[in-house]
């Protein structure tokens, strides 16, 4: 693959799904779907992680290990993340994140 | 040193002053009266002593008999205090200790009823001690400082009465003014110090020690005239001239024994003194300052003579009075030489200044044994008193005499002599001079006959004659009212030291003393019995008779000033400026965080995807920044 | 263009697209599901790189555990059926020019830097590799990180079962 | 691998035998006395604390992974008294009914965040300090939403883990760049150089790091989370995961980003002027203690990044130091906060109305706290503050020294404000006299104290400079 | 123990032993002990002093001390007097002293009131005596805060307000000192060594384009609380609002610090923009002096009129300051002392007067003289010492300024000082006014005559004071004397260029 898709290809796609990622964590009203959108991000961290393991540094695998890392994090984060999700639906029988905005100012 | 005891002639009213002050209202019965009167006896006794053993002497050196450093500014200005004896200061003490005693005793008799005996010996001790402390000042700042000492003594007798309103207000008013002439005073010391380098009279007066490197001017003056006009302006104030006079006539709120000896013997001649205390300094660097001494002084006696004939509060006349001569004092010093027959002006006015503390001291005596039998400050309430009170009556006739300028009483001989000098030099003044001592007989004669003569007027109490401790002081001084002007004064005091013979200038006299009679008896037509003629010449004068009436409206105008100008205009509006301005400035800073604070509360919205926006916009905007500096 | 090049642009052309699709489609459901699509393309190219290990863990734990995780609480807090509000039309527009001005940026940033490539060692990503790595406790062993994120690991699952669990309502709010 | 390698990590075993030594005697403890594992977990902890003070071994182990010298060890002991503290003024809370049978897990969960605490110091890879980070902030977020019953406390847990879950990922984004860049993600093999890459990895770095420590403009989540959550977990995030944050800051700046040194003190300058005065302009206008708290919390975190900026070892000693007098007085502030509302409930400024006159030695507490925070001599907060502005100044940057000082001058303003309600303000229903337990109390006293002491018992900050010396 | 440490101790023992008094007669009893034993500790200072420099010793500073404290910061506790210090130390020791008495009757929390007062005062003696400027900073700040709850919670009308206004803008003041602090300590050029010893400091170059931006600072940062014109606005509001001991150690000694840091910190240790930029500061200090005059003749409330004739008087002495020369210099510091003597007098006989009228409202009142003697004669003696009355000491200072800023061999400064000398005519404009409408007249009300006599300790309060403000007025010349030696080391600073 080396020799056939340059880095920056490579690196403008996770770019590209990393701030896909922020669009939907800014636009989405649902917090389940803003959780999606954090994985879309950590997707495109660990891709590139990997793509500069693999292109530029291979065979130490510090960047395919740290995505593995990241993986596990991302599940444990989600796992948190959803638990609170319940909690708040279960007080305010809604998810939706406008509606979380008792404490401002 | 021989005259090292004459600083108990300062001290003693000192002593008197602080066992007085702190023994107020603990003192038993009226010993506070003698302890007082026995102080300033002492210093009396000393005085003459003093005067005995320096006139005695051909020698007319300044002596310094006692001196110590009080404060020091640095090496060369200092503050000492000490007693410098010279003719003048002499001569002063004599006067001050003198006319001093004379009033402690009357007071005796005129404040027996009044509350405050203690406290009104007190202040009067501490009168005498700075004014006996003022003219045996060594330096220019000891000057200035018993100079304030006086003005507060001032101050506070005037208001001795102070549960008066315009007792107050006068007293006030008396500080007021003379600290604003005050400020002069100092400005000029500061400017003559910052120029020679001393405050020190033995060099000052030395003209010839005294070299200027300054060549610096302003409007047309050199600095140092501007710094003498300065100090005369502070000697102005005290001596009441115009248009620095206003306060005099108000201070006769005060008891009037305060008035004898202050605003008629010693304090108001002040400024007179000063002059002639640094008159050799304004002789050699400044005539033009004492041309302006010599206007102010004619301008003055003129003015308040003018006045006085119109008056009809008994002890206002005699302020107006006083003023009139003291601006003849200031007169014959503007028109002084120095040295010799040129210098006769000086002499002249130290002259006058020594006969008229004799006989304005009687009068005002005088004055207060009427007021204390009639209880009434008020000529028009007075008449035909010569028969209630016939010793009182004759005493007030010699002091108007006296001060008539009628031979041989003091006041001749000391007027002629002023009147000699500005004949010898400037005919205006000379005119004017005449004028008013024709005008001084006129209206002293009108208060004499209304108030002694006239019709009887219905009292309240049968006016009685002054007790023995009063009449006592005021023969004393009628006697020197009548003897003074005996004396050759040439002799003792003169502008360089040099003894001078005074001559009687008979043209001078004759026409002097035609002009008084001419007065006296315009006054006898008017007044001797009541008639409506003077009412008539009166109104014959119209605006100008209404005019002096009110003083000319100076009042009226320093009102303007003070109340309309410095109060509502400058002050008030400083006041306003500083709370809703400058005040409101600072609660601005504060109110502008608090608003900035609620506008930006919107960014604290709640909303996490918000905060993300921010959170993002911030990371990309740092980023770009940076690109953009790199690039 | 190879054949693993024209591979590898499809799977990137589907993530993208699915990515897209899963953070604006208007049914909760399927943006889970084409969130699942996502991630699956990003395994598939992990194969392609040949880190299998990555790959497997990639669709157990992410597309096997978190997506079935999120599906599950979509199910317990939503209506399947109903279409999500669409946002605000100014919170999407601002929303796409920061995003399109940050991807700009970072594209701007990443395209012109000059990636200095190191020698390989040669080592391949087997699964001996991995494992030994992981263990390993010198310079390239992960034994300690392995050991801290089981100690995360466990923190999670506390918190969640903290948070999520209920004992005995009170009621009181 | 020896056991001498092993024992670096001294302060690590520590913790997480504790946290099984929790397990354990919760499964022991009966359902009556679940209340127990509050003393046995202070006193765990307390041994934890006692522990760390000993005199330990330095040096680096897993390759590099793991790396301690006395300054880590000092930063992890300032850590571990605070959670001490706040494990001491959490008996109150933990023992109302919603929480009576999750004692132990709240323990847990904050146990297992110091741990992370520990692990983000002591990093010397980029993969541990992530996973401390994380370790730190996942339970916290749980924690952060313990109150179950409470829309504001589920809020709060929402918009911490929503927030931190986003940060990380910028955070992660910019680490992988630099790892692009570098090559490597070991501190000791990483190399920098000026490129734009790094710059934008380095942002993106920074953003996350600065989210935890609550830097504008990362910092929004912060009044939010701190005023829903249960205030105990509130002191917690405001004392130690702040603090951390700052300590690893403070050491990858000066260390690992040296190179970097132009960038990063360009970035500070100009997010410390924004977080000191949007933090003070915030405050101003909370009634909320909690948020006003937490809004005071971002305004000091912009003072600390004043001795940041210098990047000198005085700044690193001065925000260290800072950091050990923000613990005391915020844990102090804290704990009068916690105790009040406690007894009382009551969390609006205007409940501390005529507080003095009922509760006088609270309310003297509070006031040497504020006055701390706000820098008035002789507390602690008065050298802190003095050290910080002297490494500014130390650095010349005296345009930020003069904002900064104004800054001051407003915190002091809204801290008075408190202190006016306590001491001034007269009040209908004040607080009813109550005494709090004596953990508590303890707690309390031992912050007052160190606010009494610190500055005065210089030893403390010669210390700090001699270790942040050595550490360079 | 060193004397100068047991002047801060003496303070911190009495706050120690209040803390554990119970009843208000023990409060009273050992606050009034403390400061009694404070203000002979002080007399004997002054006796060692001047036995000291009779004995020919001139170092700069006596009974020096020095304890390191923060090595690496070169932050000693250096402690040490010279002559200005010991003058400043006795005058607080008076105030402080008569203050106590002066709020003898305070029952609201009354223990608080006096930890607050001495811990006050404490700072400012801390403040005197170091000669380290971080200590002097600590004590400085320290000496401000106590006000606030001072103010705030004794204190009567908008107190609160003015508590926050003066502490934030003292605050404020003290934030520009941190900046000029640090300006000095680091760009001072001290061999290798970081200092913040001012003798080591003043005896060091900084380069003037520093000096320029460190000067105004520090100077505006100690004018502050030196009223300084327009940042003087904390003080009308902060005096009324007040209580008696308070205003009192506040106009009489917590505004002299501003002073006595602008001569000894601004000035010493940046002498060249000093001469630089006093002109600005001239104007600034002439406004403060006339306006401040100005504004007092149409106030109405009694201690707005004395806030704003401290304006005017405090203004003076930092236009003296400016002056740069030795005799100006030592009448500032005289018009210190002479100033807060006198506005102590003033604060407590407004306090004992308000405590009987219950208004402060000058047109309210009247006749007072004859109801209250006493008082009334103590409040014209403090009159005519602020009017400058020879004898009292507001003459000798304000002389000495007059004097000293007229040497200046230049045009602006005689005409600056010709604008401030016109001062002395207002000064006596409102003071009379005062004297007038409130003690003199007739008595307003048939009440007044109710009043309760001066109690023993006003007696003392305000015989303490008048005792001081006598002994400067008549027997100037050892203090001015004790002062001007000790200016040496800063005014040689400023003449030399």
């Amino acid at each position: 693959m080396v020799e056939q898709v340059p880095l920056n290809h490579a690196l403008i796609i996770t770019t590209l799904m990393f701030f896909i990622g922020v669009y939907g964590f800014l636009t989405r009203k649902n917090l389940i779907t803003m959780l999606i959108s954090v994985e879309i991000m950590l997707n495109a961290v660990n891709l590139n992680f990997v793509f500069f393991d693999h292109y530029l540094f291979p065979g130490k695998l510090e960047g395919h290990f740290f995505s593995l890392f990241i993986i596990a994090i991302a599940a444990a984060e989600a796992a948190v993340a959803i638990a609170i999700f319940i909690n708040l639906y279960r007080n305010i029988r809604s998810i939706d994140v406008e509606q979380v905005d008792k404490m401002k100012y | 040193m021989e005259f090292q005891y004459t600083i108990w002639i300062v001290a003693l009213p000192l002593l008197a002053f602080l066992i007085n002050g702190l023994g107020s209202g603990k003192l038993p019965g009226k010993i506070s009266g003698w302890i007082a009167t026995i102080a300033i006896g002492i210093s009396t006794f000393l005085s003459y002593q003093t005067a005995f053993q320096y006139f005695s002497s051909p020698s007319r050196d300044k002596i310094i008999a006692f001196k110590t450093t009080w404060l020091r500014f640095n090496d060369t200005l200092h503050i000492d205090l000490g007693v410098l004896l010279d003719p003048i200061s002499v001569m002063m003490l004599v006067v001050i200790t003198t006319i001093s005693l004379m009033v402690f005793l009357y007071s005796q008799g005129y404040m027996k009823n009044e509350k405050g005996y203690d406290r009104y010996f007190a202040f009067l001790s501490l009168f005498s001690f700075s004014m006996l402390g003022l003219v045996v000042a060594t330096n220019l700042f000891q000057m200035y400082m018993f100079w304030e000492l006086v003005g507060v003594s001032s101050y506070l007798l005037i208001g001795f009465y102070y549960d008066k309103s315009s007792a107050v207000a006068a007293s006030k008013k008396a500080f007021i003014v003379t600290r604003f002439a005050d400020l002069g005073f100092l400005i000029g010391i500061l400017m003559v110090s910052f120029y020679t380098g001393t405050f020190d009279f033995e060099i000052l007066t030395n003209p010839d020690n005294l070299s200027f490197s300054t060549t610096a001017s302003f409007l047309g003056l050199s600095t140092i005239t501007w710094a003498l006009l300065l100090i005369f302006m502070g000697g102005a104030g005290k001596s009441a001239m115009f248009p620095l006079h206003i306060w005099l006539p108000d201070a006769m709120e005060g008891p009037t024994p305060v008035s004898a000896l202050i605003h008629a013997a010693t304090m108001v001649v002040a400024g007179v003194f000063l002059v002639a205390r640094l008159f050799p300094l304004y002789h050699a660097f400044a005539p033009t300052a004492l041309e302006v001494v010599a206007f102010v002084g004619a301008f003055t006696t003129l003015f308040a003579a003018l006045i006085a004939c119109t008056q009809y509060d008994i002890k206002r006349v005699l302020a107006f009075s006083t003023m009139s001569q003291i601006g003849y004092m200031m007169l014959a010093l503007g028109v002084s030489g120095y040295g010799g027959e040129e210098g006769l002006g000086y002499t002249a006015s130290l002259f006058h200044l020594f006969t008229h503390a004799f006989f304005k001291a009687l009068l005002f005596l005088g004055a207060g044994a009427i007021i204390h039998a009639v209880h009434s400050n008020d000529i028009r309430e007075m008449g035909g008193l010569r028969k209630y009170q016939p010793i009182t009556h004759l005493l007030f006739l010699i002091a108007c005499l006296a001060i008539a300028g009628i031979p041989p009483f003091s006041g001749f001989f000391s007027k002629d002599e002023i009147l000699a000098a500005t004949f010898a030099t400037h005919p205006i003044y000379f005119g004017i001079a005449v004028a008013v001592a024709g005008l001084t007989a006129f209206y002293m004669f009108r208060l004499y006959f209304i108030v002694f003569w006239g019709k009887e007027k219905t009292y309240d109490h049968t006016p009685h004659e002054a007790p023995t401790i009063m009449l006592l002081p005021m023969i004393v001084l009628a006697v020197g009212s009548v003897l003074t002007g005996f004396i050759p004064f040439g002799h003792f005091i003169s502008s360089d030291g040099q003894s001078l013979d005074l001559h009687i200038n008979w043209s001078v006299a004759i026409t002097s003393v035609a002009i008084a009679f001419a007065g006296i008896v315009v006054a006898w037509k008017f007044y001797k019995t009541e008639s409506d003629s003077s009412d008539k010449v009166a109104r014959s004068f119209g605006s100008v008779y209404t005019s002096a009436l009110n003083k000319f409206y100076i009042d009226e105008i320093y009102i303007l000033i003070t109340k309309g100008i410095v109060f509502r205009l400058i002050a008030q509006p400083l006041a306003w400026f500083d709370r809703n301005i400058i005040d409101a400035f600072m609660n601005l800073l504060a109110a502008i965080t608090n608003w900035i604070s609620s506008q930006i509360k919107e960014f604290q919205s709640g909303q996490v995807q918000k905060y993300a926006f921010i959170f993002i916009s911030g990371v990309l905007i740092i980023v770009l920044s940076f690109i953009y500096a790199t690039q | 263009m190879g054949t693993s090049a024209i591979i590898f642009y499809t799977i990137a052309t589907i993530m993208i697209v699915f990515s897209l699709l899963a953070v604006t489609s208007r049914k909760i459901l399927r943006a889970a599901v084409y969130l699942l699509f996502a991630l699956g393309g990003t395994a598939a190219v992990y194969f392609m790189v040949n880190y299998f290990f990555l790959a497997a863990v990639q669709l157990i734990v992410y597309a096997g555990g978190i997506v079935v995780l999120i599906i599950f609480s979509i199910l317990l807090t939503s209506h399947i059926e109903e279409k999500m509000q669409k946002p605000d039309s100014w919170k999407i527009i601002l929303t796409s020019i920061l995003g399109l001005g940050g991807t700009t940026l970072c594209l701007y940033v990443i395209t012109n830097h000059l990636f200095a490539s190191q020698p390989s060692t040669g080592v391949e990503a087997t699964m001996t590799t991995i494992g030994e790595k992981l263990l390993g406790y010198r310079e390239g062993g992960y034994v300690l990180p392995f050991e801290v994120i089981s100690i995360l690991l466990l923190a999670a699952m506390i918190g969640a079962i903290v948070v999520a669990k209920r004992n005995k309502p009170e009621g009181n709010g | 691998m020896s056991l001498q390698e092993l024992l670096l990590l001294r302060h690590e075993w520590a913790l997480i035998a504790s946290v099984l030594i929790l397990l354990v005697l919760e499964l022991n403890f009966s359902e009556e006395k679940k209340s127990n594992s509050i003393s046995s977990a202070s006193i765990l902890f307390a041994i934890v604390t006692l522990l760390g003070f000993l005199p330990a071994e330095t040096g680096s182990t897993f390759g590099g992974m793991y790396v301690t010298d006395p300054l880590r060890i000092l930063m992890k002991n300032i850590l571990n008294i605070s959670v001490l503290v706040v494990f001491l003024q959490s008996g109150a809370w933990l023992r109302t009914k919603n929480n009576y049978n999750r004692i132990t897990e709240f323990y847990l969960l904050m146990i297992s965040s110091v741990i992370g605490v520990n692990f983000m110091i002591s990093a010397g890879h980029f993969l541990m300090f992530y996973l401390g980070l994380e370790l730190l902030t996942i339970p916290i977020a749980a924690a952060a939403s313990y109150d179950q019953y409470k829309s504001k406390s589920a809020e709060a847990g929402i918009k911490l883990i929503l927030t931190s879950a986003f940060s990380s990922a910028i955070l992660l984004f910019g680490l992988s760049l630099l790892y692009g860049s570098t090559g490597s993600m070991y501190f000791s093999e990483m190399e920098f150089s000026t490129n734009s890459l790094q710059i934008l990895g380095f942002v993106f770095f920074f953003s996350g790091l600065g989210f935890k420590i609550s830097i504008v403009p990362f910092h929004l989540w912060t009044a939010d989370v701190y005023e829903g959550s249960p205030t105990n977990v509130t002191s917690y995030l405001s004392v130690v995961s702040k603090g951390a944050a700052v300590f690893v800051l403070v050491l990858l700046l000066v260390n690992l980003f040296d190179p970097l040194r132009q960038v990063w003190q360009q970035v500070i300058y100009g997010t410390a002027i924004f977080t000191m005065t949007i933090g003070n302009l915030f405050a101003i206008r909370q009634q909320n203690l909690k948020r006003y708290l937490a809004f005071s919390s971002i305004a000091q975190a912009g003072f600390i990044l004043l001795g940041v900026i210098g990047g000198s070892a005085l700044g690193m000693a001065s925000v260290i130091y800072f950091v050990l007098v923000y613990v005391f007085s915020n844990l102090a502030a804290f704990g009068v906060v916690i105790a009040i509302e406690q007894s009382a409930g009551k969390i609006n400024m205007k409940d501390y109305n005529g507080l003095y006159k009922t509760n006088p030695r609270l309310s003297l507490a509070m006031m040497l706290a504020l006055f701390s925070l706000a820098g008035i001599p002789p507390l602690a907060g008065f050298f802190g503050k003095f050290f910080l502005f002297t490494a500014v100044a130390e650095s010349g940057y005296f345009v930020l020294l003069l904002i900064a000082v104004l800054n001051a001058v407003i915190s002091l303003y809204y801290y008075l404000l408190v202190v006016k309600a306590m001491f001034i303000n007269k009040s209908e229903f004040p607080v009813p006299y109550f005494q709090s337990d004596y953990p508590t109390r303890i707690a309390l006293s031992g912050c007052v104290i160190g606010i009494l002491i610190i500055g005065f018992y210089s030893p403390v900050f010669e210390y700090i400079k001699q270790l942040c010396l050595a550490s360079l | 123990m060193n004397i100068l440490i047991s002047h801060i101790a003496v303070p911190v023992l009495t706050t120690l032993a209040l803390m554990f008094a119970s009843t208000q007669k023990q409060v009273r009893t050992i606050a009034a002990g403390g400061m009694t034993i404070q203000l002979i500790q002080s007399l004997v200072l002054l006796y060692l002093f001047l036995q000291e420099r009779a004995g020919g010793n001139d170092a700069v500073v006596l009974f020096k001390q020095s304890f390191a404290w923060y090595p690496s910061l070169g932050i000693s506790f250096d402690l040490g007097v010279d002559g200005i210090a010991v003058a400043m130390i006795l005058l607080t020791s008076i105030v402080i002293f008569t203050g106590i008495f002066a709020s003898w009757e305070v029952d609201k929390l009354y223990k608080e009131f006096f930890i607050s007062l001495i811990v006050l005062a404490a700072g400012v003696y801390g403040f005197f005596v170091s000669l380290d400027l971080f200590v002097l900073f600590l004590f400085f700040e320290l000496a401000v805060i106590p006000m606030y709850l001072l103010i705030g919670i004794w204190g009567s009308g908008p107190k609160e307000y003015a508590a926050m206004k003066l502490t934030l803008m003292l605050m404020g003041g003290s934030a520009l000192l941190v900046v000029g602090i640090l300006g000095v300590y680091f760009t001072s050029d001290v061999e290798g060594v970081r200092t913040f010893n001012i003798l080591v400091l003043g005896q060091h170059h900084i380069p003037i384009e520093m000096q320029r931006i460190f000067f105004p600072m520090l100077f505006i940062g100690f004018g502050v609380i030196g009223a300084l014109f327009p940042f003087h606005t904390w003080s009308p509001d902060g005096h009324s609002s007040a209580p008696t001991a308070v205003s009192m150690l506040h106009a009489g000694v917590l505004m002299k610090l501003g002073g006595y840091g602008c001569l000894k910190v601004a000035m010493f240790l940046l002498p060249e923009a000093a001469q630089e930029m006093s002109w600005i500061f001239l104007i600034l200090t002439g406004i403060s002096v006339i306006y401040g005059a100005l504004a007092t003749v149409v106030q109405t409330d009694l201690k707005y009129i004395n806030a704003y004739s401290s304006v005017s008087h405090c203004g003076l002495v930092l236009f003296a300051i400016l002056m740069l020369n030795k005799t100006a210099s030592t009448g500032a510091v005289l018009q210190m002392i002479s100033h807060g003597l006198m506005t102590a007098l003033f604060f407590a006989l407004i306090g004992m007067l308000y405590s009987r009228t219950k208004t402060r409202i000058i047109t309210e009142m009247g006749g007072l003289m004859k109801v209250l003697p006493f008082l009334s004669v103590c409040y014209v003696i403090g009159g005519l010492a602020s009017l400058g009355l020879p004898g009292l000491s507001g003459f000798v200072a304000e002389m000495t300024i007059f004097v000293g800023a007229f040497e200046h061999e230049d045009l602006f400064h005689r005409v600056a000082t010709i604008v401030a000398v016109s001062s002395i005519v207002v000064t006596a404009v409102y003071i009379l006014r005062v004297v007038g409408l409130l003690l003199m007249g007739p008595v307003r009300n048939e009440g007044y005559y109710n009043f309760p006599k001066a109690k023993w300790f006003e007696k003392i309060a305000t015989v303490s004071l008048i005792v001081g403000i006598l002994v400067i007025g008549l027997t100037p010349l050892w203090l001015s004397d004790m002062i001007r030696d000790s200016l040496g080391t800063i005014v040689d600073k400023l003449v030399l260029k």
